[in-house]
Formats: structure tokens, sequence, C-alpha cells
């Protein structure tokens, strides 16, 4: 077997994939044989690095080098520079926005600096394509321990001593989970992976199916052994193909190494995972109704009890865990609850996965440890706010979560403190926002996407949310009243009183944390008819400052609405006599501004 | 590929697959690894860098030392080419010159097993960029 | 045993009780909406969606639907807090704003449920504006669709697919735009509806309503030139007292003969009559193939019954392969149409043309059933119009009647005579019941040991008894609802592994009793037991009880028809059916 | 009720992608994930044909695919066509440009040509206002359209 001095991990997750990341792998490929390299260096195509902004990313083996948004012609200096010459590219590097100053280290990089991975552990580490690298790095060693040296009971009790907690969003304990399906006695069982990421915005799970499916594989074993299952479901969704397609890939290759299947490493335990595809509903996070379409329904929530650990897929016992989740869980296994237990804050163990974008200079994926604040995240990790602006919020939690201010910066977050505030963890969504963000816009983008994904079952969700929708659309529109903020504040209420299911009970945070924490906002809206960021249209006015206007008229040209005229101002130093627009007939269509060369037109 | 039968087999197949990726394992970690860095530019490869590098990694595997080798470019000691630093867990690096197989054996089995210094070791004179 | 609290009152429920029954149990009653239960008849409605009756549970973080929480021991409930009422006022005020303010021309004014629970909860205004759903208005010749006024509570779907098991109904698309609908939106007559009705007798608003007949029958009465004939159904006079304040169960027969005289129909007649003709054609028909089987000649067995109009249209659609197992005989409506255009209408010296005949009918099918092509001669049907038990108390309204006032009166004669048999017809297993009264004395010529067969009675979805006919194991099954029907037709298909001779259907709750014509039970199968008992004690209350005894009818084979199955009966009384399935066709 | 009507070749697809589930009601979603990865969009006659097969009421079918937003009953062209009807365009003619659209195409709103190679809709905002009226084709904008542009555009793609 030949042994390589170096390997050129490159990304081949869906947002690197997405800009030509296999191409610069074919290139690498075809440079290194021309070179004759082809045995001395190996090119892996890997899982996401999580920093997207940057992507496509390159990063060389063994002297951890780290290139960013690299171009397929760039592979040719690559190896010619630093394979070969052992300089490294300096222009690819990472540049550090607060020094200027290029950082060939992921090590040394604030975005990396502050993780804690664990459920990423081995994304954009391994070939996700290759069990045995997998294998190498302790894969299914978790899986074995618990085959050949504990009791179901056991593994369930320490899972539970390791207080992870679900982390597709209300953060469930895992091992009360497991234990409660365990209690039920049925010839069948189930083990279901949420893999039906429909959070706008977060993509966790993409990324760990992408970079590590064998660790989701191991995961649905260990808890299938704990719980008395043999079968294993994925939930997944349609619009993830390369993580399906990893997945079959790692399926088969556990199969063929006898770590699925029957008599799994000679201890008479038999196990085996079957796909099940989504099909665009958001709703489907939703434990009971991803049952439902798992078994060829629409996926329609139902009440709870009965629970899925009793009567969940076909009947039977079933027990639901997200990837995340799921990827924790060898970890816990073979590191021990104790180990697992000293990371994070005193009721949310380990790490969490955000997905970091918005107004933020490192958009990406992370991996933190609970516990830290959202100053670090935002400030460290995120590199801080895009062109040098103020922070105003972040929002987390996706359409479930709430809108935290800078009162929240030094709160430490995990489950509990993020519910606290108003907000919510959800799937690991972390939205930042600056000034140029409006919180009643916000709030009704929010609404607008859980009426479009509300299964439509129940009356507060189906009726109620597409009223608040509607009153928040008479906000921004400028034709809002005061008694419409009570009635926002009572809706909301209601709907997070009274909806079926956790979609429908959440759906309102955004509504309700905004109205708690920008109430000024909304009130401006209302009252002075004024949005403070210029997002809301129909409260902008757009406005010519005569003493820039040099009046040649190509604003008056290309107008719509035929509202701009000439006045007979001419400012001093110019020729012509200056614009204005009739405020009463703009469409507020922003055409004026974007054909002034002179900047004298803007927003007021 | 035969099934992996026990826990005993897949540490087995670990331990045997594990080398594999020690570029990687390693790189995650250098501090607490013996850091070898080769200056490979034109004229250290020249000089028979390569060669000796690939001598050097096949002999600390032998011996068992948790070693990462990375190229370098030019140190700029030209004139004792091939030179190699070689970065000992909690001490200053230490840059050889005039680097042969034989040399590289005794670099290896004196300074980097018992600490013992031995000839070439030029004075540094420089930060390195990425320290 | 639970022992918890609700309203601060103790309760002690079985384990399994849901707040809502325990709360019933102390007359506490919260008020509910898609929540839809036939005690005792296997079908439950319970998605828990409209979320109308929300209630306070101590410890609990949100509200819970008292209709699908389950009492747990130390449970504290409040139905009526604050917050409980501000909820669910907040949410019957959801539903109103995506709902048409047309109560007063509604259907249902006066029977919707949505109605009554904006009167109690005092709501007065909609405080919430938007838009509303807009949905093409659709019908068949039976069921009205309305779905603006459709609240999503999901009961129309429930009765099809999981009572019925006839699909036309499926909730489509999501949201804001989730609606109850046939497949692609197409108009209901193109699916799988077999017109049972029984999506709008459970509906509690006015989504899904009944096709209203009453202005062509009052304008055929208002017409001098024609004749206008009535055929009343077993089922409608044990449920029409409903319709005027009197308690389920009471029987109004004399009463509603006496109103329908003075709605101006010119004769009252009997389907009781003709139900007891049905069972001379059809017992007839039996004992024809059972005498064949015997001596080993081909012959289609189990046979079924065929006075159902939702179940003839179910087997045409589902099981065209099948067709040659029911009966051929037509339905008591059916035959008694035939027998008024054919037989009465000279009687009455009048032209086939000149002479209307309406049914009054518990069921909404019928509707549809009265222009099938076999049910009429050059496009002249026997049965003109049939209104159901509810159009006929509106009808008495609008003439100012009170069914309550009106004196006891008979049927008019010929047609107007019947026995218990044409009575219990209206009832789950009745028409076995009444055919095997008959076939057993004709068969063996000797006297029933005992005239009531217990066996065919009650609400048991699926009833099976073997009858001994005089040495002759006889394998009878009776079923009620479509779904049990299709149990029933798997199992013919499969080759008839459970021996049947004989087998009644009937699609609606208990038979026709829980017809789709009948008034609003609101899901109170009480009501439907109530009727049941009624029919039986109107049989046990006749002097005659054995069809082939009716003496009308007696005289009409001896004066027209000649025998049972014989020529002209076959000509008149019996039908055909046709293959009415799906198909798939390939086109190049 | 109604008969399908079908070519007997995609007919046949459906039959064999309902048999490899085992015309199992409970797999109806993965056939119809198969079915559409065949054709593309699941029209009505397809979703019969996939009921019948599975023995499912066809109601339940479209319950289904009206439900995910997956699945789709409208064909998609090979060069989906959009056409901005924001209130910017729309006064910048846009409607113009849609009738240019039609006419070239002809083909309605919302459907696909014939040969399956364009497809035409319409959307509220692509936020390109300043260069009303906006088109995208694909991925592709064009701004500043004009209906006697139309042609010149479609030529590209043929």
């Amino acid at each position: 077997m030949a042994k390589y001095k170096m390997h050129i991990l490159i990304c081949g997750g869906t947002g690197c994939k997405s800009s030509n990341s296999l191409d610069i792998i074919e290139q690498f490929h075809q440079i290194l044989a021309e070179k004759n390299l082809q045995d001395e260096v190996q090119v892996i195509k890997t899982g996401c690095f999580g920093f997207c902004e940057r992507g496509p990313i390159v990063k060389i083996m063994p002297d951890n080098t780290f290139y960013t948004q690299v171009k397929p012609e760039d592979a040719r200096r690559i190896v010619e520079e630093h394979i070969i010459k052992g300089r490294k590219v300096p222009d690819l590097l990472y540049t550090d926005p607060e020094n200027e100053q290029h950082v060939s280290d992921s090590k040394h990089m604030n975005f990396y600096k502050k993780q804690l991975r664990i459920a990423l552990r081995n994304c954009g580490f391994v070939d996700p394509e290759n069990i045995e690298e997998c294998i190498s790095r302790g894969g299914y060693e978790g899986l074995g321990k618990c085959l050949s040296e504990m009791t179901p009971e056991q593994v369930i009790a320490e899972v539970k001593a390791s207080g992870l907690r679900g982390r597709g969003g209300a953060g469930f304990p895992t091992g009360l989970k497991w234990e409660l399906c365990a209690k039920n006695k049925a010839d069948q069982k189930y083990v279901i992976c949420n893999a039906d990421e429909g959070d706008p915005g977060a993509f966790m799970d993409r990324s760990i199916l992408e970079g590590d499916p064998h660790s989701i594989i191991e995961a649905m074993a260990i808890c299938g052994y704990s719980i008395g299952a043999t079968k294993g479901l994925v939930y997944i969704r349609a619009e993830y193909p390369l993580a399906i397609d990893r997945l079959k890939i790692a399926i088969s290759q556990a199969r063929e190494y006898g770590l699925l299947g029957t008599d799994i490493l000679g201890s008479g335990f038999d196990f085996d995972i079957e796909l099940r595809y989504g099909a665009g509903a958001f709703v489907c996070g939703e434990e009971t109704a991803l049952i439902h379409s798992m078994e060829g329904q629409r996926g329609e929530p139902t009440l709870k009890p009965p629970f899925p650990a009793v009567s969940g897929y076909m009947g039977k016992p079933s027990n639901v865990n997200n990837v995340e989740t799921f990827a924790n869980v060898p970890v816990v296994i073979t590191k021990g609850a104790e180990w697992f237990n000293k990371i994070g804050t005193e009721k949310s163990k380990g790490t969490k996965v955000f997905a970091l974008a918005g107004q933020i200079n490192n958009v990406g994926l992370i991996e933190v440890p609970m516990g830290i604040t959202l100053r670090e995240i935002i400030y460290e990790i995120g590199g801080g706010i895009k062109n040098g602006r103020q922070f105003k919020a972040v929002q987390t939690g996706g359409p479930s979560g709430g809108c935290l201010t800078a009162k929240h910066l030094d709160t430490a977050i995990d489950y509990d403190s993020l519910v606290a505030a108003g907000s919510m963890m959800g799937s690991g969504g972390m939205v930042v926002m600056d000034e140029t963000s409006c919180m009643p816009a916000i709030a009704k983008f929010y609404l607008e996407f859980t009426c479009e994904e509300s299964c439509g079952k129940c009356t507060p969700c189906r009726v109620g949310n597409k009223r608040l929708c509607e009153i928040l659309e008479k906000i921004t529109d400028g034709r809002g009243t005061m008694e419409d903020l009570t009635e926002l504040r009572n809706l909301g209420n209601v709907i997070k009183d009274t909806a079926l299911c956790g979609l429908g009970q959440t759906s309102p945070n955004p509504v309700l944390s905004t109205l708690d924490n920008f109430w000024d906002e909304y009130v401006e809206h209302v009252v002075d008819k004024k949005c403070r960021a210029g997002v809301c249209k129909k409260l902008m006015n757009y406005v010519i400052d005569p003493e820039k206007c040099i009046g040649c008229g190509k604003c008056q040209k290309g107008c719509p609405a035929e509202c701009i005229v000439r006045t007979d101002y001419i400012a001093p130093g110019h020729k012509l006599a200056s614009m204005r627009i009739t405020t009463e007939k703009c469409l507020k269509c922003g055409a004026c501004m974007g054909n002034c060369k002179f900047g004298a037109i803007s927003v007021k | 590929m035969t099934k992996v039968k026990s826990l005993a087999d897949l540490k087995a197949m670990r331990e045997k697959l594990q080398s594999n990726l020690d570029v990687r394992e390693k790189a995650e970690h250098p501090e607490s690894l013996v850091q070898i860095k080769v200056a490979m530019a034109t004229c250290g490869i020249a000089a028979g860098a390569k060669k000796v590098m690939e001598h050097m990694m096949q002999k600390a595997d032998e011996l068992g030392i948790p070693a990462v080798f990375t190229q370098t470019g030019c140190m700029g000691y030209c004139h004792a080419e091939p030179t190699l630093e070689v970065r000992v867990p909690g001490k200053d690096p230490i840059v050889f010159g005039h680097v042969d197989n034989d040399r590289a054996d005794e670099i290896l089995t004196k300074y980097v097993q018992n600490g013992e210094l031995v000839e070439g070791i030029i004075p540094v004179n420089y930060e390195v960029i990425d320290k | 045993m639970i022992n918890l609290t609700i309203d601060n009152k103790p309760v002690q429920v079985p384990e399994g009780t849901t707040i809502l029954k325990a709360a019933r149990q102390i007359g506490i009653d919260i008020p509910t909406l898609c929540y839809f239960e036939l005690d005792g008849m296997k079908f439950e409605n319970k998605p828990g969606g409209c979320r109308v009756c929300v209630v306070e549970v101590k410890g609990r973080r949100n509200l819970a639907p008292a209709c699908a929480t389950d009492c747990m021991e130390g449970m504290e409930v409040l139905t009526h807090s604050a917050r409980v009422i501000n909820a669910r006022k907040t949410v019957v005020e959801l539903l109103l704003s995506d709902h048409p303010n047309d109560c007063l021309q509604c259907e249902k004014n006066g029977d919707c449920e949505l109605q009554s629970l904006t009167k109690r909860l005092g709501i007065k205004e909609i405080p919430f504006k938007g838009e509303m759903s807009t949905y093409k208005k659709d019908t068949t010749l039976s069921v009205y669709r309305d779905m603006d006024k459709c609240v999503m509570c999901r009961r129309c779907e429930s009765m099809c697919n999981k009572f019925q098991s006839v699909g036309a109904l499926s909730g489509v698309n999501r949201g804001f735009q989730a609606v109850v609908s046939p497949a692609f939106d197409q108009p209901l007559g193109d699916s799988s509806c077999v017109n049972c009705g029984q999506c709008v007798q459970v509906c509690p608003v006015g989504a899904l309503t009944l096709v209203d007949n009453i202005s062509d029958v009052m304008k055929a009465i208002a017409d001098p030139t024609k004749k206008v004939v009535v055929q009343t159904a077993p089922a409608v006079r044990v449920a029409l007292g409903e319709e005027f304040g009197m308690k389920p169960g009471e029987i109004v027969t004399g009463k509603m003969a006496a109103a329908l005289r003075r709605l101006g129909f010119d004769h009252v007649y009997d389907t009781d009559w003709s139900a007891d003709l049905t069972i001379m054609e059809e017992g007839t028909e039996l004992l024809g193939r059972l005498q064949k089987a015997l001596k080993g000649e081909e012959v289609k067995l189990p046979m079924f019954t065929s006075c159902c109009p939702a179940w003839v249209a179910f087997y045409e659609k589902n099981f065209p392969d099948l067709l040659e197992y029911p009966s051929s005989a037509k339905s008591p409506q059916g035959m008694f149409g035939a027998v008024a255009k054919n037989y009465l209408a000279p009687k009455l010296g009048v032209k086939r043309e000149d002479l209307i005949v309406v049914s009054i009918m518990p069921c909404l099918a019928k509707k549809s059933e009265l222009a099938r092509e076999q049910l009429s001669v050059n496009g002249n049907r026997d049965v003109d119009f049939s209104l159901s038990t509810r159009e006929l108390a509106h009808m008495i309204r609008q003439c100012n009647l009170n069914l309550n006032d009106m004196p006891e009166e008979d049927f008019d004669s010929p047609l107007g005579e019947s026995t218990g048999a044409g009575v219990i017809f209206g009832a789950t297993g009745g028409v076995m019941e009444a055919a095997l009264r008959t076939a057993y004395e004709v068969h063996t010529g000797k006297k029933l040991p005992r005239i009531d067969f217990e066996e065919t009675r009650g609400f048991e979805g699926i009833k099976e008894a073997t009858i001994d006919f005089d040495g002759f194991p006889l394998k009878i099954a009776v079923a009620y609802s479509l779904k049990n029907a299709r149990i029933l037709m798997n199992q013919v298909r499969e080759g008839n592994p459970n021996g049947y001779h004989f087998i009644e259907v009937m699609a609606c709750p208990g038979g026709c009793i829980g017809g789709a014509g009948q008034p609003y039970h609101h899901g109170d199968s009480n009501i439907i037991r109530k009727r049941m008992e009624a029919i039986y004690r109107e049989d046990v209350g006749k002097p005659i009880r054995k069809s082939h005894e009716n003496k009308e009818v007696q005289a009409i084979y001896k004066e027209y028809y000649g025998e049972p199955c014989g020529h002209l009966s076959h000509e008149q009384l019996h039908t055909t059916y046709t293959d009415q399935s799906d198909k798939l066709e390939a086109t190049k | 009720m109604a008969n399908i009507k079908l070519s007997e070749d995609k007919i046949k697809v459906i039959k064999d992608i309902a048999k490899s589930f085992g015309n199992k009601p409970g797999e109806v979603i993965n056939v119809l994930h198969q079915v559409q990865g065949k054709f593309g969009y699941l029209p009505a006659e397809v979703q019969e044909v996939v009921a019948h097969e599975l023995n499912i009421p066809v109601s339940r079918v479209y319950g289904i695919v009206s439900f995910y937003s997956f699945f789709t009953m409208e064909p998609k062209g090979e060069h989906p066509i959009d056409i901005c009807l924001g209130t910017a365009c729309y006064v910048r003619g846009a409607e113009k440009v849609l009738d240019a659209f039609q006419r070239e195409l002809n083909v309605q709103v919302g459907k696909c040509t014939p040969d399956g190679k364009f497809s035409l809709n319409t959307l509220r905002c692509v936020g390109a206002c300043g260069l009303a009226p906006v088109a995208m084709i694909g991925d592709k904008v064009y701004g500043r359209l004009t209906p006697d542009q139309v042609p010149g555009i479609l030529a590209e793609y043929k």
C-alpha cells in the first residue's frame, strides 16, 4: 500500500461543490499525474469544513495549510509552489480581517479557535466515501464497545448520564427518550433518524451526512441495540442528493464490513438501515408528522400521546432523533459520559452546531460548546458585523425562534437561556442582523415562511398565522394601528397556547420576541409611519438633494411613474436646474437612485 | 472484504489503517509531536533533500517516533543543503545542515530520542512566519 | 380508576377516559367542533385540529385539547379560566374570519355547529380581517359543496375514508389553502363518490349540504295538470318527529301521512308496501339461486341485497367483476316508482308523464338513484323527485303546519298497506330479517317457529349467522358501512371462504335510520339507537309481520304481476348493473 | 368515472416502479419520487395510475402530491422563464413583454411549450427594479426588456 506523504483535502460539501470544487479535484488529479506525484500526494474529497463564506476550501496536510476561495486554475500553483517547492501560495491564504495578515493554519484562524468539534469531528477530515478512513478514526468502536462490553441498560444509562439533549429543537433528553422506547415491549421497534432539515438557513445535518455518514449509522445501531430495535430508517430530504448518495455508499460499506446486517461484530445483534425520502414539508421535522410521511401519508402531525416511543412508525415503538444528536452518540460512548458531561452548561451538555449567517463577516457552520456567549460567536468566530456596521439583533432557532438583542450578547447560550430570552435553540440557525434590518419586516418574513409551511390541520396555525402575517403586512405597509399591535400580541399568545404541534406553537416567536425587544420600531411604523432601517418600501421617500443634483435628467427619463420634475433652482457650480421627486406619485421603485451617477438621490 | 468479526478485529483494523491518516491526525495536534520540516526548494531537492526525507520518514516509523514531516521552502541556508528543522515538543527548534541518510539517523536516535545534540546545527536567525 | 379535578370538582374515571368525557360525566359540557364520534359504531374523528375544546391543565405549558387528552391521576383541569375562554374565543373568531357571513341564507342556519358556538361564546364581532378562501361550488344530484364554508374539521374525510372506504375525499394542499376535496379538485360527481351523503350528515357547517328539491315538488303540486303521489320510506317515520321537538324514537307514521295530505299530495302511499314487494322478488330470487346451487348448477352466491343505492353505486365502481352477485331486484323506491307509473297511473286515469311520483327518504343517494337510466321509461323517470326527511320537515314548516298538531291518518290504498317486515327495512339487518321471514316459510312451507331473528339486529358492523332452513344451514352476513361491505366483497372475490349464501348491505350507520337525509344527529349515536328501537316497536305493533302475507301485495300479483320473478315483474321490478369503474386506457 | 388516458410505455414505467416497491400503499411517496424523477412532473393521469397500482384512492395520492412542495403537477421546461410582474416592472411594460413571450412561444402562463423547451411563469418581484422590466431564464437575468427583444433572446436557447 502506497504511503502518501501529503494529503490534499478538498471540500465536497454542497456549498463548495456548487462553486466548482469537483473541478478542482479533477485538476489536482491531472496535475499530480503530470508531475508523477500521484503516489506521494493523495487527494481526498471531504465533507464540509464549515467555513462556507470562503469556499471552496482546500486544505494541505500535514502542514495544515488552509486555502480559501480556490478556483480550478489555482490547482497548478498549489502543486507547483506548495507541494513541490514547499512555498505557500499567499494570495489563496485566509486573510485575517482585523490585521489583514495571511493566516495559513486553520488552527490560528479565529473562525476555528473557539470551536469544539464533536458532532463535526470528522467533517472536513475524512473521506466520507471511505469506511476505512472512518474506522481509522475510531469509527464503530463505540458500537463495538456497546455490543461487547455493555448491556442495553448500561448504554442508556451512559447516554442519560452524559446529559445529551436532542439537537433538533426542543432539547428533550436523549437518554430518557431511549429509555421510554426501551420500556415498551413489541415484536418490532424502529430507530428513526430525522434528516429532514427544513429550517431555512440551517444545514448542519446535511453537512454531517455529507461529511461523516458513518457516525450516524454507528449511532443508530447503538440506539437500536439499547432500545431493542433491529431496523433503522433515515428520513432524508429528497433535496439533499449528495447526502443521500454518501449515506447510501456508507450503508453499503458498513454492510460489507459487517457493521450493519446480522450478527454485528459477533454479538448476535442484528441491525440494518433503510432510507425514506421527504418531499419538501417543513412540518415533517415534527416527529409524528415525519412518521406519517414515512408511512405514505400527508405529513400532518398528530396529538401526543401516544408518543412514538409507544406507537410510532407502523404503530410500533419508535425512537426519533435528529442527525446532530446521533452524531454525538458514538463520542459519548467511547469517551464516556463523564468526559462529555464536562463540556457545556449545567443543563445543556456538549456542543451545538450553528449555521452562522446574515450580516456577519464569517458565514459558515460552527460547532461550539454550550455556554459560549453570543458575543464570542459573533465577534470572534464570526469576525464581527460586515462593513463595520452596528450589531442590532441575532435570530436563533429559525422560524421557531426569536430575535435577541445587544442586551443578550453576554448571555451564555444553552437550551434554557435561549427560551428564557424568548427564542429557542431550534435546529441551530443563527442569523445576525445590523441596523439595515427592519424588525417588523423580519417577523413578517418568518411568518410568511410559517404560513407557507403550515400543514393546515389546526385552526391557530392555519388561520391564525395567516392573520398574524396579514397584520404584519398592514404594519409594514404603513396601515397599522396601535390596536393591531395589541392584537398581534394576543393572537400570538393564543397561537402559542393552542396550536397542535411544535411548529405552530413556536411560530409566533419571531413576532412576540420582536414586539418585546423592538417595541419602539413597531410604534414608529404604526404612529410615525417610518421604517428606520429603510426596508419597508411603502414607508420610504426618495428625495433629491438639490445641491448635489447636476440636473442631467437621467432620473426623469427612467422614472416609470413620471413623477420627477425639474425645479428652478440651479445649485452653485452647476449649469442645469435640479430635479425634484413628487412624493405623492412616487412608486418607490428605486430606479432613479440606480440611475443617478452623482449620489444626489437618497431615501429618507 | 471479509467482515469485521469483533471489537478486537475492529481495533486491529484501526491500528493497521491509522498510519494512513497519520499525516492528517498529526497535523491536527502538531504540538505533541516531533515536527520535522525539510527545506525542499530547488536547491534542497538538488542536494538530495527528497531522498533524505523519504529515508527519515521510514526510519522514524521504524523507531516508533511520533513525528510529522512537512516540506517547506528554502530556509536560506543554501550552503548547508539539505537542511531541516527539528522541533521536539517543549524545546526550541533546531536547524540541521548537510543532512544525509546517516546524519538523519543520528538526529533521530541521538537528538530526538535522547536529547543529545549532534553535529551540523545551524544557528537560527529568523522567526518562522507561522509560529 | 383515576382521580382528578375539573373546575375544582373531583371526578373519578377509568383509565383512558378523555378530559372531555370526564367533564361530561359531571355535567360540564366543554364545547367541541372537529371532534365527532359515533359511539358503538366504531367511528371516530378526533384530529384535535379545531382547538375549540382546549382546557387548562395545571403544570402544562400550553392548553390541552379536552377531546384527545387522557385524564391522569391528580390532574387539575380548568375549563373556563380567563386564559381558556380567551383562547377559545380567539380560535372561533379565527374560523369566522375565513367563513362567509351568510348565515341567514345558509342551508345549515339553525343546525350549524359553528353558529351555535359563536352564540355560546358571545362573539359579537370578528377582530380579524383578511383573505377568505374561495372555491368553486360543486354539486352532484345529492350533495352540494360550498367549501368556502369548510372549517377543516375533517369529519367528511374520515367518513368517506375510514367509515365508507369510498375515498372520494381527501385533505388537499396545505396551510391556509388546505381543504377537503376530491382528487385534482375535480367535481365530486367525477370521483369515486357514491352519494351516500354521510359527509353531509356529519358536516358541522354549511360546507356540505343536500341538494334541495322542495321547490320542484311544490311546483308539481301546484300544477293542475299533474297528479302527485308520495311514498315514504320506513326510516322517515321514526325520525321526522325530531324536527318538531319530539324525542328521538317517536313514531309519527299517522301524523306524517296527515301532514303529507295537507301539503297537497293527491295520494299518500308507503314505501313499506314496496319493501314487502321487494322481499317477494328478492326472496324468490334467493330461493331460486339456492335451489339451483343445490342441484349443482352454476349460480352466483352469495347474493347481495340491492336496496341501498349508495351500495349499488359502490359495487358498480369498485367491484365490476362481481356485478352478477347482487340481487337484480330494484330498491323499494324503484319498485314503487315502477308500480306507480305502470300500474297505478292507468288506474288513476292519468298518463305516465302526468303522474308525479315523489319519495320521502332518509337518504340522499336516492336523489341520485332515481336518475339511473334503468329507472326510466322513454326518459320519464319512475320516481320524479326524492325529498329527504329534513326537506319534508322544512316543507311542513313552510306550509304553516306543525307535525305535533296533526291527526293520525292512514296511507291510501292500494299501495299503502305494509307489514312489520317492510318496516324493519329501515334498520341494519332488517332486509335480511324480512327476507328470512318470507323465504323460510315459502321454502319450507312451514310456519316460522319464531319471527324475530335477533342475530341480524344491533350495531355490530358485520353480523354473521347460520340459519337453520329446515335442515339446510343458510349462512348469512349483515353489514353496514361500505368499509365492511368492502371486506365482504373482497372475501367473495377470493372465493367466499365463509360460504355465505346471502348478504345484506346498507351504507349508513345503523342502516337507513342513520341515513344522510335524516335529521342531524350531531354525533349522538343514542339518537340512532332510539330510531332503531322505534323501528322494531313499529314491527311488533303491526298485525301482519311477513311480507308474503301483505294483502295488497298478494293482490297486485294476482291482478297484475302474476308471480314473483315472473316475466312482467322482471321487466318492471328488476334492474341491471353496469361497470362504472375507472379504466386504464393506454394510448399511443 | 373517468377513463385514464396515458401512453402504454408510460403506464409500463409506472407499473414497474410500483412493482419494485411491492405495490404497497405505504410506499406511495417513494413511488411518486421515482415517477417524478422519470417524467419530471406528476400530471393527473400519472397519479391515477399510481393510485390504481397501489390500490389506494386517487384522492389520497393527490392529497399527498398537493401537500409536499417537492411534487409538482406542472411540467417545467428545459428553460424556465419567469417574468417579474412587480409594480416597477409592471408600469414599465412587463405585461407587454409577457405578451410577447406568450405570443412567441404560443403558450399560456404556468404552462410549458409542447416540445418541453420553455415554461412560462410570472413572479412578484426579483428585486431588480432598477432594471425593470425584468425576466429570468434559468438563472440568467435579462433587464430593460422591450417586446421586440424577445425573439432574439429566445433564439439564444433554440
